[in-house]
């Protein structure tokens, strides 16, 4: 798969889309395991960056990353602001100038983004985060595809689960069964790039 | 099911523990929370007075009561010996020992549990 | 004469910061301290612009930065990573370090023992 | 020395109008090791204190421990508050229905404020506090004698201790050579009430 502006473009605009239609859902994960806000948070990057793009789309390649970065960086109150944006700013690094990515070049970005969680975060996958949806997608992806099902099996194994990072931690073995709200939105975030994208070509 | 322990808080500032009230009813909203802050005048300090009502506002019959600082301490001890509730004085870090105890009794932990993350946040 | 560290914090609430803020300037009316609490529109958060604004606004070059939560800490993070200032970040109790580090500078008092007063405190 | 209602009254009364005409000075000692509030939080009581024996003066010996108690308790936003509160009840609690006081019984119930003070703030003397005046007063007391230099020597001493109690024993080393101010208030108590008794008699 080539990876160009336009696919990066409608893959961070599906991921908003999906973010602000599943704003209920993803708080109220939040409501169970944290404070309730993961939605609104992750709401209000997503609908500044698509009102920032009504009036004036991204440039470049790496501007589609850069800018998803300060919205979520700015705008997004809670700990997904900073870790999100941290990962979309290291993509954006990990993409430099380039106007388009081969699979390859998509692999490193993503592990960049992925490798900027954990940095920020100071975690690991195994601690019920977004990292724990973040890994088997890079798995995915370097044999250049990325499912559904991996997706899916990844969040239900994340569930399983005892949060040892993040607000969740404060639970312990109550955290066991429930979806982390991060997971689930960043399971949001490999689902558009799969709609957005077209996995098995080359 | 949420337990049936409340929590009562005392600062010096009417400020601080409205602050950590709007931060924990996001993640425990059926818990009984009451907290004094300041002095009755709305000046930095405690009053016996706003801690009684405090403890005695909560529906609670059995309280975990934290604080900022030794002399609010003192207040709500004097207020627990006088009252008739089980009162439990905990001497943990502020925000985080309220945080982290309101967050478990939502879920309704056990109260070991409770007890041993509070041990780990014991700094008075 | 007081230290030339000044101190930053960061809450989720403007109002638990606010009060801090008034319960030390009582014990260090003369340390520089600066502080960012809640979102932008005041709600329950951080924001990653006011927490800048706090370091940038704060008259000393080498700061002592203090959070209440874990997201709190990674905004601070993201702005001491930007800014040109040297910005310690502390994992200690929030209301009690603040306090304890705020009363030390105001007395000048010796770095080492301002951080192994901290120290005890770590409980993050 | 006999204690009657009078001279107790006498003695609370002076201490009162001390500590108001002290305001300043006594917040001037807080500023330095503390908050800076313990002339106005021990203002505050005293003014109370007065203004209600303006309007009903104590009718019982035990009223004046009380009603200062009460005062003390519910009118002092500070650790003062609690403690001279708590001593000045126990006090109350050790003078009973008695109208008037032996020295014996003049020192039961000034060791009584004393061992008050020491539950409430898990105190104990040599920890620069109040207690380090409370203790050589009551020590001069059970030889039926008080006096300014023993409370002077008592204060001077303090000043030289280290404190390990209060907002205070954050300073550590720095605390020593400044003058507590809850040993400073303590003094004007005693001071008030040499002004009031007579000692050395019977
Ligand atoms: N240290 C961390 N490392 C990785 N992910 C984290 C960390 N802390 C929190 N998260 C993720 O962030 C999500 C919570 O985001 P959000 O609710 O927006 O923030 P907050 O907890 O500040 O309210 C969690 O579900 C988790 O996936
Ligand atoms: N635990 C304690 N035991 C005995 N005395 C104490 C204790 N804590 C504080 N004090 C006394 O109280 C005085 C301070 O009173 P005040 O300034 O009114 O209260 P705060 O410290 O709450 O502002 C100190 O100078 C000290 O003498
Ligand atoms: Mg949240
Ligand atoms: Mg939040
Ligand atoms: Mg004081
Ligand atoms: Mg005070």
């Amino acid at each position: 798969m080539i990876v160009t502006k336009d696919l990066t473009h409608k893959w961070f605009t599906l991921f908003a889309e999906k973010v602000i239609q599943e704003k209920e859902q993803l708080s109220e994960y939040d409501r169970i395991i944290g404070d309730g806000d993961h939605g609104m948070n992750m709401a209000r990057g997503a609908q500044q960056l698509i009102t920032l793009w009504q009036a004036v789309p991204p440039v470049h390649l790496s501007d589609v990353f850069k800018q998803a970065a300060m919205k979520w960086i700015s705008g997004v109150g809670g700990a997904s602001g900073p870790l999100y944006g941290t990962a979309f700013l290291e993509m954006a690094k990990a993409v430099g100038a380039k106007e388009e990515l081969s699979n390859d070049e998509l692999v490193t970005a993503v592990k960049a983004g992925f490798e900027g969680i954990k940095k920020r975060g100071k975690s690991d996958i195994g601690q019920k985060t977004m990292l724990d949806l973040w890994a088997p997608a890079v798995q995915d992806l370097e044999k250049d595809e990325l499912t559904m099902a991996t997706l899916q099996t990844a969040l239900t194994k994340t569930n399983e689960l005892k949060a040892t990072k993040g607000r969740a931690s404060f639970l312990g073995d109550r955290s066991i069964n429930e979806v982390d709200p991060g997971a689930a939105s960043s399971k949001l975030f490999f689902e558009a790039l799969i709609e957005a994208g077209e996995f098995g070509g080359n | 099911m949420v337990t049936n322990i409340g929590i009562v808080m005392v600062s010096h500032s009417k400020d601080i523990v409205k602050g950590i009230n709007d931060l924990i009813q996001q993640v425990a909203p059926n818990v009984s929370i009451t907290y004094a802050g300041g002095t009755v005048n709305g000046d930095i300090g405690t009053s016996f007075e706003t801690v009684q009502q405090a403890i005695e506002e909560n529906t609670c019959h059995q309280l975990f009561a934290f604080y900022d600082l030794g002399s609010a301490k003192m207040n709500l001890e004097m207020a627990a010996e006088l009252s008739e509730k089980e009162i439990e004085i905990l001497d943990v870090s502020f925000i985080e020992g309220v945080y982290c105890t309101a967050a478990l009794f939502e879920m309704n932990a056990d109260l070991t549990v409770v007890i041993s993350e509070l041990e780990q946040l014991m700094v008075k």
